[in-house]
């Protein structure tokens, strides 16, 4: 069997990408994958530990934060959709009228 | 006894009832507001007066205690805890008398939001005489920076045109002392179990390296507020801009609030600290004398002149109090209300004059005395208490100051108070320069630019003579017969030196 | 090396590769197909950690609804094309605190061997749907009431912020 | 209280505190009621209170004569008690107290009489009536503090009355605050009168210091505890001695004139001359010379002291004996005369000769009254004949009007001939003179020979310079009368100046019976010496010198020689208009000199004066204001408070919210906000690099610590 | 067996229950009687507030251990309930000037208000992480909601990115405490560390990361940077609710944590707090002073109160005084939630459509024409500078007291010099309301003024009687060691 901190490796790896992503993109929707790529690293660590324990709770959590992403993705892709109606742009660096 | 009842919460806290009447009169009423707030800071010194005949002279400590359990929850040992001794009585008395005096002052000068003025005005007192009567220290900063709150509106609301800046600078250069204060105040509170003054002064036993970080820390507050050089930068700005009842009480009161500090806490709490600071302190001290009385010379604006008069004469008191022997204790003690009565007195009537010519710059001034005989001989016995003239009150201070610093054994070295003493020919200097240029010589410029507006320069009125008569008979009285004030702070002082020569033992 | 190993290292370079293509495709649609693969691939390791429950949910509602969501959106909003611009000022930093965050966390993790060194393979049911939902309805129902209210908020927050009443 | 107690004894010595009450009653009534009484009444509330005062003193003086000499202390109220502090509000009557107070109300209370006629003129002259009754409340405010100085019982009451009668000095001189001494608008007499004030603090400034030194090494203030504990300290500590009475000899320079703080007095001349002649001649100036005596047991206790002392006191003589023979004012004459023989008082004390000072103060008071006032006389007979003069051109206010020419009725060079026009005060001009020249019999010659004789025994250069001041001092008086009683008429006033009336001859004529007699007070005869054994009382036994013709003779050749030389200078030939003073020519700079005052002012200005405005300006505009206010407080500070602020800014903030606090700090604030703004830019993306730098710090600092 | 007891979660579920309730009702309210909503939801709240009180004393778990009741959050509680109250008040008003009325609006403050509750009950982390998002999902929304104005959208997506961005790393430093403890169970962390089979070296790591991820919350430096923005573009009753109660959630969660899961890793974290704490006191005030804007400079500020309050949390691994540290915070937090409200109320009075009336220059004339609001804003600015009498002093008072009891004089005088500029910005509103001339309008509601006018009395009335707060403070920490 594979140790599991080869998959926590992993994880930290694509965390770090998803984080790498919400700083360099500009399109609000590949920011917004970008924070889901962060979830889903966490996702995998999680998993790994429950493995690791062999317990059912670190999988549990992970069914709880697909549903926590389902319902931050219906909100935010709202939010999206509104700002682009208004705006007509996706882009958030021109998301910077308020500053200062 | 009924917690109200007692004669010090009563004196604190009756100028609030004052403030409950006044928010119910109509803004316009003004003579109405007037009356109202004058009749309360006069039913206050009556209550202040009160207290003062239960206090008992002879006794050094603590008289007239108000001490009640205020927060005892959550590792709080916080009281509120008020008393009155040897130290403080003179001060609150002089708060209470000073009060109907400055609102007496503001009859015709202040007619704009009069209800503002009175609320801030009895507001203020409350809060200086909490000061002068908290025993709690955490009672005490409350009192403490609460004065900050009305004072900093009289300046900015009713001052002169640079009154906002000279309003928060005053504001901000007062709270940056005491936030460090408040640090040593915890400090204290947390490793000696308890917030009163007098519990802490009895255990004692703070090591002397911790003791200086305190004392400095006190200090700072302070030196700020008496104000000590060079941290003065702020008062000329506040005196200048602050109307002329707000002048009086800042100079009258609010300054010894810096020095009574001194004397409350920073001496007794740490005595050690103390006897090592004085030669500093005593050096600052003689610098602001001489620094004090050179600046104001050289001014043009008389109140600015008086404002810069403060730092040196408030020189005096730090260097009796910091000769830390009973004579420049007692001698700083009545140079406080000495220089509260005078100084107060000068910016009364710097006020007088200015709300008839709207200019305090000396050059147009002239001549005076003549046109305004009463005025001007009011003016010239206030310079020369002020300038310390034997037979008037500011000689004794003066007089018991030097002699006390001079053979001090705290501050080591008579030279300190050998170059102090320039300081009383300089102030002659300053003060026979301002009369000068103000009463003698030729009629000045002003007295044309008056009569050209169709008005002509008029003596006091009976007002304002009656503004300024109880300051005179001071004046007077504490020159020529001060036993009685001595008598009663020579207990008190005498149990704090006593402290102060056992720390002395310990250090050596 | 063992074939799992290989298996294993062949995937994670999947991953890794389909989410550097996710950020560095120019156009949201790949990013988004792009993160799509990752998801699957994700979906495997889960299988390989004795998690077929959320393996499959994973598959089903992370591959399957929300990417689906999030295409649909990019559609609807013309699939709008935002320039990459690597060149600028953020990047060097950004890819550097990045590397350091990938290093510290990969630092600890290799080091952890001791306690995530060789498990003894748990039970069969381990993970399997109806021990997850023994565990969900008994010992988890509070954090699952939550979620039911997770999901009614998100509801009429994505209703309310994309109805556009008349004359509103 | 006082007066229920004063026949214990049958003697009055309890009566002392009212030679202070009775002027005081008298000033706070002519405050008061003052205002409703004619110029009669007031000058009579303020000549009574005096009066009062001298009947006092002189039942003060019969009780010591009834106790031998036996004084009394007389406690009125304890002032301060700090510790070992102990000062009482005491009189002391005793001989020497009671000599002062005799002389202080004595001359004072003549002085007011004559001020009731010569105000009386003056104030119409000046043109403001309202000042009369000023004057008196000033009069008899100098009189109660006066009284305290000689009278009390403690140094410390000894220096309230030392700066009391500096006030009322102050007051006086500055009486017509407004003008010059010639009744043009202008700060000069109020300039001369803070001179005087300041210059006397000074010499306080000494008196303080000698005070402290007092208190801490001999524990009191209190005379007898004092003298009591003197010689101990002496012995333990001599430069204590020495530093305490070198510091009271600047407080006695001060007060006294002497070098180097003689400067007030001749200025002091502004004021109006019963003030001069009462505080500027012979009473409040001669306090130095009681201050010493009464600290005699000190300074008897150190040589050197006794050596400056005398020396100081004989400079001064002379030195200001050579600046009065260039002056031209009648009255700066006299001033400067005042120093000189003030010099030959602090000399005599400082020999040890109190009696000799002592007799010598007494005696100067009465002829130096009498000149000043014969002076005033003069000028007042100038000014009616100005007056006149003016009537008949017609003018209407002459004094008022702004005549090219501005009529100096002090200037002797206007005056001349005037023993025809004025011939009662010509007479006893010529008394006073022959008093202070020292010509025998009059009462100058024998005090001043005491004091020579003195001198001869123990000091001979102090001798001789006394005695070369001596020689000028009869030069310079016999110029004075020369120029102003002999010859013609200079100017038109001196031709129509008029006698004074009778309210103001007849005290001079008082002065003038006692110029004449007074020497008979301590004749060097055997079984004379009254006031030596009337002051031994006090001071111990004295050194009672007999008469030796050798010194006095001496001195009176030089006397008669002197005014023989300015008869042949000034005498024989009168000047003329216009003319300048004969002894210029031969002089030269020298006598520009004695004209200036040897530029004494000029350097004082020069080296002192303008030093400290230049110090108190840059003080007050540069340090404290410049860089203390406007640098380290507002731009430091307050700068560096804001800088901090906008170092974080993305848009640079308005101006205006920030006030004023702001200033000075602007541009380079403004760099470097500007370099900085984009730290809260709005974006989203640089908002998540903050997260992940605070991020990495963490993670870092976990995993490197 | 797990228990269901729902007792201890009443308030909560009832809130929630009303909330849903209460979205169906309004299908059946009449159009112009619509105003009933805020009534109704303010009545739910009433009587979650009135069990929420008759909680007090109470120390209880339920659901298998993953909700408490105690002390502390009953506590937060009340704080938030109160706070909700007050969010409320100021609403109305607001929403029918500015014609944003939607009334979900009042179902969503409810729910929100549930997740915060829920915050401070959460004694297992995935019940912290949910609560997080369902306090924090309404908000999103609530911050837009006044759509389709650009400033509000724009706050809502920058509060939603950057929220779901921190969330993330909440959410893997839990999976790290997991991996360290093997377990998600407050206290079961506990357990885990006292029997040693915990590895601390991950737990450190995890504990840090949701301290970044709850740092973003409260808005400490340098997470904070999207709370001016968010701050000033969402509609000024949401800002107010935010500032209030979002805060306050993130405290909760982080104090829970800190203080009964982590006192272990003291060592490693209170260098890193105290470095956060004086950096966000120190940045917070510094760059409030430059604001011209009232809504941004009140956001600086209250990422300077954050500081102040992130003070206490620095001897959290100091048994002796964690106590006295964490009641101080809580103390403070409430001080600062009256001051914070009343501040904003009186903001919202003066706001205009269009986002005028937020300057800071047109606050001026205020203290001439209208006294009583003037000195209610005094008030308020007093408190926030830690002037008497108001309970701000008290609040500083006990917080210094806590962090030089912990030991950290240095960070108590970076707090005492921090407070001095905040006071030249705080004041700088007073000078404008009272020193400068102006004709400011204000909107007279009753509700508004009931508002500023309750949160003053308040702050002055409870600053000289603090005892019995005090004492709830204290009394709300026991049980959480």
């Amino acid at each position: 069997m594979i140790p599991v901190s080869y998959y926590l490796v992993l994880s930290g790896i694509l965390f770090s990408m998803g984080v790498l992503g919400v700083l360099l993109r500009r399109n609000a929707l590949v920011v917004f994958m970008s924070i889901e790529l962060m979830l889903n690293a966490a996702n995998l660590a999680f998993v790994a530990f429950a493995r690791t324990f062999n317990q059912l709770d670190g999988q549990i959590f992970v069914f709880f934060v697909m549903t926590v992403a389902a319902a931050e993705v219906a909100v935010g892709l709202s939010l999206i959709v509104a700002i682009f109606r208004s705006r007509n742009t996706v882009n958030v660096d021109e998301l910077s009228s308020l500053k200062g | 006894m009924n917690f109200f009842l007692q004669p010090l919460t009563l004196t604190t806290f009756f100028p609030l009832v004052g403030v409950l009447v006044l928010l119910f009169l109509k803004s316009e009423a003004k003579s109405a507001i007037r009356w109202t707030a004058l009749v309360t800071s006069l039913v206050t010194f009556g209550i202040s007066m009160w207290a003062f005949f239960m206090f008992d002279a002879s006794n050094p400590d603590l008289q007239l205690k108000a001490q009640y359990n205020w927060i005892t929850v959550a590792g709080w040992n916080i009281q509120y805890y008020l008393g009155m001794d040897g130290l403080s009585v003179l001060l609150v008395l002089l708060t209470t008398f000073l009060t109907p005096i400055a609102i007496l002052s503001t009859w015709t000068a202040v007619e704009e939001r009069v209800k503002d003025f009175m609320v801030f005005f009895l507001l203020l007192e409350v809060g200086m005489t909490g000061v002068f009567l908290a025993q709690d220290l955490f009672l005490f900063y409350i009192f403490w920076e609460f004065t900050l709150v009305p004072m900093y509106f009289l300046i900015g609301i009713w001052g002169g045109p640079r009154r906002i800046y000279a309003a928060i600078k005053f504001f901000l250069y007062t709270m940056a002392g005491s936030i460090l204060m408040l640090l040593a105040i915890l400090w204290l509170g947390i490793n000696q179990g308890t917030f009163a003054v007098p519990d802490l002064i009895e255990m004692g036993g703070i090591p002397a390296n911790i003791q200086i970080w305190l004392f400095l820390a006190f200090t700072m507050a302070f030196a700020i507020k008496v104000p000590m050089w060079p941290l003065h930068s702020w008062l000329p700005d506040a005196h200048v801009e602050a109307p002329t009842a707000g002048s009086v009480i800042l100079a009258g009161v609010l300054l010894k609030m810096g020095t009574y500090g001194f004397l409350r806490f920073n001496i007794p709490l740490f005595p050690e600290a103390a006897l090592q600071a004085a030669p500093w302190i005593a050096l600052l001290a003689v610098i602001g004398i001489i620094y004090g009385a050179a600046v104001s010379f050289a001014q043009a604006d008389v109140k600015k002149l008086v404002a810069y008069s403060s730092v040196s004469h408030l020189g005096f008191v730090m260097l009796g109090m910091f000769a830390l022997n009973p004579l420049g204790i007692q001698g700083a003690i009545l140079q406080m209300i000495n220089h509260g009565l005078s100084t107060g007195a000068l910016f009364l009537l710097v006020g007088m004059i200015y709300e008839q010519t709207h200019t305090r710059e000396l050059k147009v001034y002239g001549g005076l005395w003549k046109i305004v005989p009463v005025y001007g001989s009011i003016m010239l016995i206030v310079s020369l208490s002020s300038m310390g003239l034997p037979g008037l009150n500011g000689f004794v201070g003066e007089f018991t100051i030097l002699l006390g610093a001079f053979g001090s054994e705290a501050i080591g070295s008579p030279w300190f108070a050998g170059l102090a003493a320039i300081g009383v020919i300089l102030a002659a200097v300053y003060m026979l320069y301002m009369f000068q240029k103000m009463f003698l010589g030729p009629a000045g410029s002003i007295v044309e630019e008056v009569k050209h507006h169709g008005q002509a320069l008029r003596d006091l009125n009976l007002r304002e003579i009656i503004t300024m008569l109880p300051l005179l008979v001071f004046i007077f009285w504490i020159g020529l017969y001060p036993k009685p004030f001595f008598v009663l702070m020579a207990p008190a002082v005498d149990k704090l030196v006593a402290a102060l020569n056992t720390a002395a033992l310990a250090v050596r | 090396m063992t074939p799992e190993l290989i298996t294993f290292v062949i995937l994670a370079l999947v991953a890794i590769a389909s989410a550097a293509g996710m950020i560095l495709s120019r156009n949201a649609i790949y990013s988004a197909l792009y993160l799509v693969l990752n998801f699957l691939t994700v979906a495997i390791f889960y299988l390989l950690l004795n998690a077929p429950f959320i393996a499959l949910s994973q598959v089903a509602v992370y591959a399957g609804a929300i990417m689906v969501l999030f295409l649909f959106v990019i559609m609807l909003l013309g699939a709008e094309q935002v320039p990459l611009m690597l060149k600028q000022r953020q990047t060097i930093p950004a890819v550097l605190l990045a590397l350091a965050l990938a290093g510290a966390l990969g630092v600890w993790f290799a080091g952890q061997a001791g306690v995530t060194g060789v498990i003894p393979e748990p039970v069969d049911t381990f993970g399997d749907p109806r021990a997850v939902g023994v565990e969900l309805f008994f010992q988890y129902q509070l954090p699952f009431q939550i979620t039911a209210v997770l999901l009614l908020v998100a509801m009429i927050g994505a209703i309310i912020l994309t109805k556009r009443e008349k004359g509103g | 209280m006082l007066l229920s107690e004063t026949t214990t004894s049958g003697l009055f010595f309890n009566l002392a505190p009212w030679i202070v009450f009775f002027p005081v009653i008298g000033l706070l009534l002519n405050i008061i009621i003052g205002g409703r009484l004619t110029e009669k009444g007031i000058g009579a509330i303020a000549a009574i209170a005096s009066g009062l005062a001298f009947v006092v003193s002189a039942l003060l003086a019969y009780s010591l004569y009834v106790t031998e000499g036996h004084g009394e202390t007389v406690l009125v109220a304890e002032w301060i008690r700090i510790g070992t502090l102990a000062l009482d509000w005491a009189f002391r009557v005793d001989t020497l107290s009671v000599t002062m107070m005799l002389v202080v109300s004595g001359v004072g209370t003549l002085i007011h009489i004559y001020a009731i006629g010569y105000m009386h003129e003056d104030v119409r002259f000046k043109n403001d009536v309202g000042r009369y009754r000023r004057f008196f409340v000033f009069l008899n405010l100098f009189i109660a503090a006066m009284m305290i100085l000689v009278s009390g019982d403690n140094y410390l009451m000894l220096f309230v009355g030392w700066e009391g009668v500096g006030l009322s000095s102050f007051l006086l001189i500055g009486f017509w605050y407004d003008m010059d001494t010639l009744g043009r608008p202008s700060w000069a007499n109020s300039n001369a009168a803070k001179k005087a004030f300041i210059t006397n603090r000074v010499g306080d400034f000494g008196f303080l210091i000698a005070g402290f030194l007092m208190f801490w090494y001999m524990g009191s203030f209190q005379f007898d505890a004092v003298f009591a504990a003197a010689p101990e300290v002496a012995k333990a500590h001599p430069e204590i001695i020495l530093a305490m009475t070198i510091f009271m000899l600047i407080g006695v320079a001060g007060k006294s004139a002497q070098i180097p703080l003689f400067i007030w007095l001749p200025d002091a001349m502004a004021g109006p001359t019963p003030v001069s002649a009462l505080i500027h001649a012979a009473t409040m100036v001669t306090a130095g010379v009681y201050l010493v005596t009464r600290s005699a047991p000190i300074y008897d206790l150190s040589y050197d002291a006794q050596y400056i002392v005398t020396t100081v006191g004989a400079a001064t003589a002379l030195f200001a004996a050579l600046i009065a023979v260039g002056q031209y004012d009648i009255k700066r004459v006299l001033a400067y005369s005042t120093i000189s023989q003030l010099g030959f008082m602090v000399a005599a004390v400082g020999m040890g000769a109190y009696v000799a000072g002592m007799f010598h103060l007494i005696t100067h008071a009465f002829f130096k009254a009498l000149l000043f006032l014969s002076a005033g006389s003069v000028i007042l007979g100038l000014e009616r004949g100005h007056h006149h003069m003016a009537h008949g051109h017609g003018g209407h206010d002459a004094h008022h009007d702004d005549h090219a020419e501005v009529f100096d009725p002090g200037d002797m060079r206007n005056m001349g001939g005037l023993r025809k026009t004025m011939p009662v005060t010509f007479w006893l001009y010529i008394i006073g003179t022959l008093a202070l020249a020292g010509i025998i019999p009059f009462a100058g010659f024998w005090s001043k020979d005491e004091i020579l004789l003195d001198a001869s025994l123990h000091y001979p250069h102090v001798y001789w310079i006394l005695t070369a001041a001596a020689f000028l001092t009869a030069f310079y008086m016999g110029r004075q009368i020369w120029m102003v009683f002999f010859g013609e008429a200079r100017h038109e006033a001196a031709a129509r100046a008029e006698e004074s009336p009778a309210l103001i001859t007849v005290p001079l004529m008082a002065l003038a019976a006692l110029s004449v007699l007074g020497g008979a007070l301590n004749l060097p005869f055997k079984g004379f010496h009254q006031l030596g054994h009337w002051l031994e009382h006090t001071l111990g036994k004295m050194e009672l010198l007999g008469f030796d013709l050798g010194v006095a003779g001496l001195s009176t050749l030089f006397a008669l020689a002197a005014i023989g030389v300015s008869w042949f200078i000034y005498g024989r030939n009168p000047l003329k208009v216009g003319q300048v003073d004969p002894l210029r020519k031969p002089l030269g700079f020298i006598f520009a000199g004695m004209e200036r005052k040897f530029y004494i002012d000029e350097a004082y200005k020069f080296l002192i004066l303008d030093r400290y405005d230049d110090l108190a300006r840059f003080t007050a505009d540069v340090i404290d204001w410049k860089f203390w206010h406007d640098w380290f407080h507002d731009t430091v500070i307050a700068g560096s408070f804001l800088w901090i602020s906008r170092t974080f800014l993305t848009e640079y903030a308005d101006q205006k919210g920030i006030d004023a606090f702001a200033n000075g700090i602007g541009a380079f604030t403004k760099d470097v906000s500007t370099r900085l703004r984009t730290l809260q830019s709005g974006f989203v993306r640089s908002y998540a690099l903050f997260v992940l730098v605070g991020v990495v710090a963490i993670l870092g600092y976990l995993l490197l610590k | 067996m797990t228990d269901y007891d729902i007792y201890p979660i009443l308030p909560v579920v009832i809130l929630v229950a009303w909330a849903m309730a209460l979205l169906m009702v309004e299908l059946f309210i009449l159009k112009g009687r619509k105003g009933w909503m805020p009534l109704l939801a303010a009545v739910g709240m009433a009587v979650a507030l009135g069990f929420s009180l008759a909680q007090a004393g109470e120390n209880l778990s339920s659901f298998g251990g993953m909700a408490v009741l105690d002390g502390f959050a009953q506590f937060f509680n009340v704080l938030f309930l109160i706070s909700g109250l007050l969010a409320i008040a100021v609403s109305y008003d607001y929403m029918r000037r500015l014609e944003i009325e939607r009334w979900e609006y009042y179902p969503l403050i409810m729910l929100s208000l549930s997740g915060m509750m829920l915050m401070s009950q959460a004694a297992d982390l995935i019940v912290v992480f949910l609560a997080l998002e369902l306090l924090s999902i309404p908000l999103y929304v609530l911050s837009a909601f006044a759509y389709p104005k650009a400033s509000s959208e724009e706050s809502g997506v920058k509060y939603f990115l950057l929220g779901a961005f921190s969330s993330g790393f909440v959410l893997y430093g839990i999976a790290l405490v997991y991996g360290a403890t093997a377990t998600t169970s407050l206290s079961g962390v506990v357990d885990a560390v006292a029997g040693g089979t915990a590895n601390l070296t991950l737990l450190a790591v995890g504990a840090a990361l949701t301290l970044v991820g709850f740092g973003f919350k409260v808005a400490a430096v340098p997470f904070h940077m999207w709370t001016p923005d968010v701050y000033q573009g969402a509609p000024t009753p949401v800002t107010a609710f935010m500032s209030a109660g979002a805060k306050a959630a993130g405290f909760a969660a982080l104090l829970r944590l800190f203080a009964s899961a982590f006192p272990v890793l003291s060592q490693d974290l209170t260098p890193v707090l105290w470095v956060l704490a004086a950096l966000t006191m120190f940045i917070g005030n510094a760059i409030a002073i430059a604001q011209t804007n009232i809504k941004r400079m009140l956001a600086y500020s209250s990422i300077a109160q954050s500081g102040y309050i992130l003070m206490a949390f620095v001897p959290f691994g100091n048994p002796e005084v964690a106590q006295v540290s964490v009641a101080s915070a809580l103390f403070y937090l409430f001080a600062y939630t009256l001051a914070n409200f009343g501040v904003w109320a009186i903001v919202i009075g003066l706001e205009k459509a269009e986002d005028k009336g937020l300057e800071i220059a047109d606050y001026a004339g205020l203290g001439r024409k209208y006294p009583a609001m003037a000195a209610a804003m005094t008030v308020f600015m007093l408190s926030l500078t830690g002037m008497p009498p108001t309970l701000g002093l008290v609040g500083k008072f006990y917080l210094f007291r806590a962090v030089i009891d912990g030991g950290f004089p240095g960070l108590a005088v970076i707090g005492v010099l921090t407070s001095l500029m905040s006071a030249y910005y705080y004041l700088r509103v007073v000078v404008t309301m009272y020193m400068k001339e102006g004709d400011p309008q204000p909107v007279r509601e009753g509700w508004l003024a009931f508002t500023w006018g309750f949160t003053a009395v308040s702050t002055v009335v409870l600053s000289l009687a603090p005892a019995s707060l005090f004492d709830w403070a204290a009394q709300a920490v026991l049980r959480l060691f």
